[in-house]
């Protein structure tokens, strides 16, 4: 099935399964979803558990918020990460905080799908890619499907959790195809996966950059360079165990990374990398991201902003070649 | 023609009236054609068309001299149109070349033109009101008698944006006048499952504020009340909401497949089309021959058609130019 | 005392009558306690008095039954002694002891009680309203019968939040009072330089749900006026915005050297104080004596003395705790 | 003259030599500021230019905003940066793209002052350190002035930049006196200062952890562990050749940032170095943060979290032995 079809099997299934389920955003209902996720959902479970909500943001977050307080599993859906700056109050201030702040007397179980990304020509209000704002955040987990198992998976693991999980869904994914066991347990949602095994250097993504990646990796393999490539699938936690462990053997790491260079999460994982593999490192840590440009309309200059596989594969052979 | 009694009167002379069914049809056709480019792929990303409310851009952008200051939202073809801004550089910026008024950067959400004080072509909903709002303490501030004009949904009514703004604007009494655009829907959201309370012109008593609520499919209605709400906000009365009553024929987006209303719904709000609806007006008057229309017509689609071909012909910005434009030249 | 006549019969029995003026006087003793050891630095932070505001708090707090849900702002001593959390746990919050409230990780800004339903203490204004609104759906989509109140300031309500929330809980019909406490100035900006229509409870129109506005400085006036307002609300009804109007007699905070306001204001509202309104009207109908105001206020004493000693005494939480309450264990 | 005083300086300079200049915010007026940057200025300048405005982040800094397209040289007070969250989507979605996204056309004179920071028991809702998450936005500077003489200085170039720049004045420095030359031509802001010398390793750090660092440095002065500090002055644009400099001197880097570890800008610029002094190192970059919780009222829980001297002198210190 799609990665679309999968974050609505999940949601499906947890309405079904949990009456204190409900999903609750602008257009979830009769639209169908922005990104059509939520497509016939309204049929099935009514407007009441489909709830389509005004334009909004920081009053149905705050909403969620409270309903999480008071019993219910709501999954909010925040039509874009680009909108999710009007609640950002709310998420960092309210949600990241109440657990804490009341001494751990109240908890927050709320879920928060986010459409993130660009590549679709949405220009500078509707590209940003900024997981790694909210990576930032302590009391939050931020989650980023880059597969159709994860995006059914996550949201399902992600509602048994006390606390609450931002999903990032890359929305160049959504018409991706991949399999997918709706009978499986509970998936892990706080390690990385390696996506392909190699030796020579390690490319470490999320999201909506690992198909990316991937490719980069195919090409290395024909110029005889064997890539390791993990796929974060969590900012936070983050699984710095599995990264470490890949570039003890490689001994090089890439970071490839749709944010804005500068104050980008890959800088954090390169941090991560020198901090606790210094010495296993044969070269420095390097970066592919964005360029530093409020995202252009023209697919040409789009393209030009956006992190590029010929960026990762170059950045690969000239790190190889460093060593030589 | 008919002949014009007294009680029939044109409350417009015949020029005039022209201009403004001319406008209107300028935007319906270079949105029909938008269409057609982007089925061609020439135009991509977002496309919202305006089409069922040419009457509301058209009738009210007549309250406003081109000194004064526009502000508008993702939706805003007709407003950049019925502004003045050529359909070529309008054309050409969806299609993304440097030609563009924005030189392909913003795309159709993202009109610009500096020239006429239009200041975008605004995407996230409530985004542009607090511009207007500042444009306008700008201008009070430096003492001029420049008004803004600042476009927007009803959708937008929901956000917090829109009430921080016009209680600022009211508590300063700054000279803008707010246009809700009520077209019935925020994408697939109908009003009434948005809005508590649905008569949005009634909301600017939270304020304080004058407000009137016009027929947005009638252009010389929303003329009409745009002008006077132009004048209560330039005589020093502070902002003024004005809330067009209009429809969208088309769905939100090219990408929406508009499933939460009825097609029923749909023909009936066709059966207002403002442009057909003054059409008719304009025949009984006598002001409208067929030859008119067929003239207007030709010269709209000829407009258009070399909209599209400057679009085409038209380089793209070179790559290297990509960090050009976010910032300027560092002063110390 | 003197006798009742018919026309003056006391609206409330003189069990409840002194109940409410214990509550307020329990308060204004358990504040100036506060800024005694906010001088004496055992309190730190921001330190918001309540002091002149009492009767709103105390009076609003007993439309609420225990198992309604109460949501408040940074100002919220008050609500949080008339909810029933103990002197001592507050004081010890404060404090910054494990034994407080919120474990010391809140302060006077962040009072929390799961126990009993008190859900904070929330210090970015407007903040505690969507979560009010969260509250209630909850309560609403599980078929129960509990309401929530939420106070907050005037200031709160030039905030996009308050727009945001209102028009929310409306169109939902939630089971939610607002409860604005105006006290005149958010901060140092005086109510008519922060709203551009001053007439608060006016504000509901917006959003089509009830309202009304209530002297704060009469204790039981706000009673009938919240309980009022709470019965409406259950009987389903949707939300209910209830003007509290009331004024603090102190600082907005303890850093807050109070330049905005001229003395002979304060003195003017502190002829109002709720306290001695209340008391007179008591004495009036033969309710307190001497000896009873006496005996109430050294009760009073005696819980205040005993909660600085509970505070003093308790133990800071170990640092070795300091990220213990960040995350809950993880499910997968 | 004090902090705030040199701040105070700089408006009402500012407001003397440039009518277009005004201030706004909330309590900047009656109230004479929520720090009492503003005292006295009402009185000076009257109410149209010293601007209260209700409590309406969004409304008011996106009122700046237009009042700077409009020919106006605001001044935007956001009282601190936890409240700057309800102003983010006309931060990041306008203030920030207006020039790129109308091809060149518009330009945004702005500039927005922000205090920021915690060490003053203000708990969880008051006491973010976000000026990294300002740093990541492309088209906007990040300003963070340690001293009263940037203070004043910063505040009056600023007003001469043609694109918004942010100002984030750590609330703990008000009351520091320091020297400033109020005669002085515009000064630079794009640089870092060195801020003392030393060649044993390089101390990064900026605004409220400036005087943390220093003490340190002293400390490690006594030990005979000479500790070169950089005061970065500005994130936005970061002044990398700088910070690279004294590496190549020290060989050794530690950033200091209030921020919570994970994601904050201390990680940007512990990527950069490793990006371009690889070879010059003899440690990894190491990092002293704040822990990552809400910040705790409680005052020794507080201290727990926030940076400490000690932090700073024992990772030099560890960092310097390990070379031995
Ligand atoms: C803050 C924000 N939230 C959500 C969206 C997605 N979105 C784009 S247009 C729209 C509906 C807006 O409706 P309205 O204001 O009535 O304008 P209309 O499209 O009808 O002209 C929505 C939800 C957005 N652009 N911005
Ligand atoms: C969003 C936000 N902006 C600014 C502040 C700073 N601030 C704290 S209280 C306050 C005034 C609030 O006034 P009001 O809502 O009337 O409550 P009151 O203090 O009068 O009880 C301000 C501006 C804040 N806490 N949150
Ligand atoms: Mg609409
Ligand atoms: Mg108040």
């Amino acid at each position: 099935m799609t990665y679309r079809e999968a974050a609505r099997a999940a949601i499906r299934k947890a309405l079904r399964e949990d009456p204190r389920v409900f999903l609750m955003g602008e257009d979830v209902g009769g639209y169908g979803g922005a990104f059509a996720v939520s497509l016939g959902l309204l049929e099935e479970f009514g407007p009441e558990r489909i709830r389509d909500a005004p334009l909004s943001e920081s009053a149905f977050v705050g909403a969620g918020i409270g309903a999480a307080l008071g019993g219910m599993r709501p999954i909010v859906e925040i039509m874009t990460v680009n909108f999710s700056m009007l609640a950002m109050d709310q998420i960092l201030n309210n949600a990241a905080t109440l657990r804490h702040m009341s001494g751990g007397q109240f908890n927050v179980p709320l879920v928060v799908r986010v459409a993130t990304g660009g590549g679709r020509q949405m220009a500078a209000q509707h590209s940003h890619s900024l997981e790694g704002w909210y990576a930032h955040i302590p009391g939050i987990k931020v989650l980023t499907p880059a597969t159709a198992a994860d995006a059914y998976g996550m949201l399902l693991a992600a509602l048994h959790e006390p606390d609450p999980v931002f999903i990032f869904e890359h929305a160049t994914l959504y018409p991706l195809e991949g399999e997918v066991d709706e009978a499986a347990q509970l998936i892990d949602i706080v390690h990385a996966s390696v996506t392909r095994k190699g030796k020579d250097v390690t490319l470490i993504t999320y999201g909506g950059t690992l198909g990316k990646t991937m490719q980069a990796a195919d090409r290395l393999a024909q110029e005889g360079i064997e890539a390791e490539v993990i796929d974060l699938r969590s900012l936070r936690p983050l699984d710095t165990p599995t990264i470490l462990a890949s570039v003890a053997k490689t001994h090089r790491a890439i970071v490839v990374d749709e944010g804005w260079r500068t104050g980008s999460f890959s800088a954090e994982i390169s941090a991560q990398i020198v901090e606790n593999a210094f010495d296993d490192l044969d070269a420095p840590v390097a970066r592919v991201c964005s360029a530093e440009v409020p995202m252009p309309y023209a697919k040409h200059l789009e393209t030009a902003a956006l992190p590029k596989v010929e960026e990762i594969v170059s950045a690969a052979r000239e790190m190889i070649s460093r060593h030589d | 023609m008919s002949a014009t009694t007294l009680s029939q009167r044109p409350p417009v002379d015949r020029e005039h009236a022209l201009f403004l069914l001319r406008e209107m049809l300028r935007i319906r056709r270079f949105e029909e054609k938008a269409a057609e480019m982007y089925s061609l792929q020439k135009i991509h990303g977002f496309l919202h068309l305006y089409i069922g409310e040419e009457a509301t851009g058209v009738g009210a952008m007549q309250a406003f001299s081109p000194e004064d200051a526009i502000v508008a939202t993702y939706r805003e073809h007709g407003h950049a149109l019925a502004r003045g801004i050529p359909a070529r550089v309008l054309m050409a910026e969806m299609f993304g070349k440097v030609t563009g008024c924005s030189r392909g950067h913003g795309g159709s959400m993202h009109f610009f033109d500096a020239s006429r004080r239009f200041y975008g072509g605004y995407a996230i909903v409530g985004g542009g009101l607090p511009i207007a709002v500042g444009l306008a303490l700008a201008e009070k501030m430096q003492g001029g008698s420049r008004i803004t004009g600042c476009y927007f949904g009803d959708g937008a009514v929901a956000e917090g944006e829109f009430h921080e703004s016009l209680n600022l604007a009211a508590l300063w009494k700054l000279p803008v006048v707010f246009l809700c655009e009520n077209n019935l829907y925020a994408m697939g959201t109908a009003l009434a499952r948005h809005q508590a309370q649905t008569d949005i012109s009634r909301k600017a008593g939270a304020y304080g504020l004058g407000s009137s609520a016009v027929d947005g499919m009638d252009v010389l209605a929303v003329e009409a009340a745009a002008k006077q709400a132009a004048q209560s906000v330039r005589s020093g009365n502070g902002p003024f909401l004005l809330e067009l009553k209009t429809y969208r024929f088309r769905a939100h987006s090219m990408a929406d497949p508009d499933l939460y209303r009825t097609k029923a719904e749909i023909e009936e709000w066709k059966k207002r089309d403002p442009i057909p609806l003054f059409q008719s007006r304009l025949r009984e008057w006598g002001f409208l021959a067929d030859s008119d229309l067929d003239r207007i017509e030709a010269e709209i689609a000829a407009e258009i058609d070399e909209a599209v071909r400057f679009a085409e012909e038209s380089a793209p910005e070179p790559i290297e130019d990509l960090l050009k434009d976010v910032e300027g030249p560092v002063t110390t």
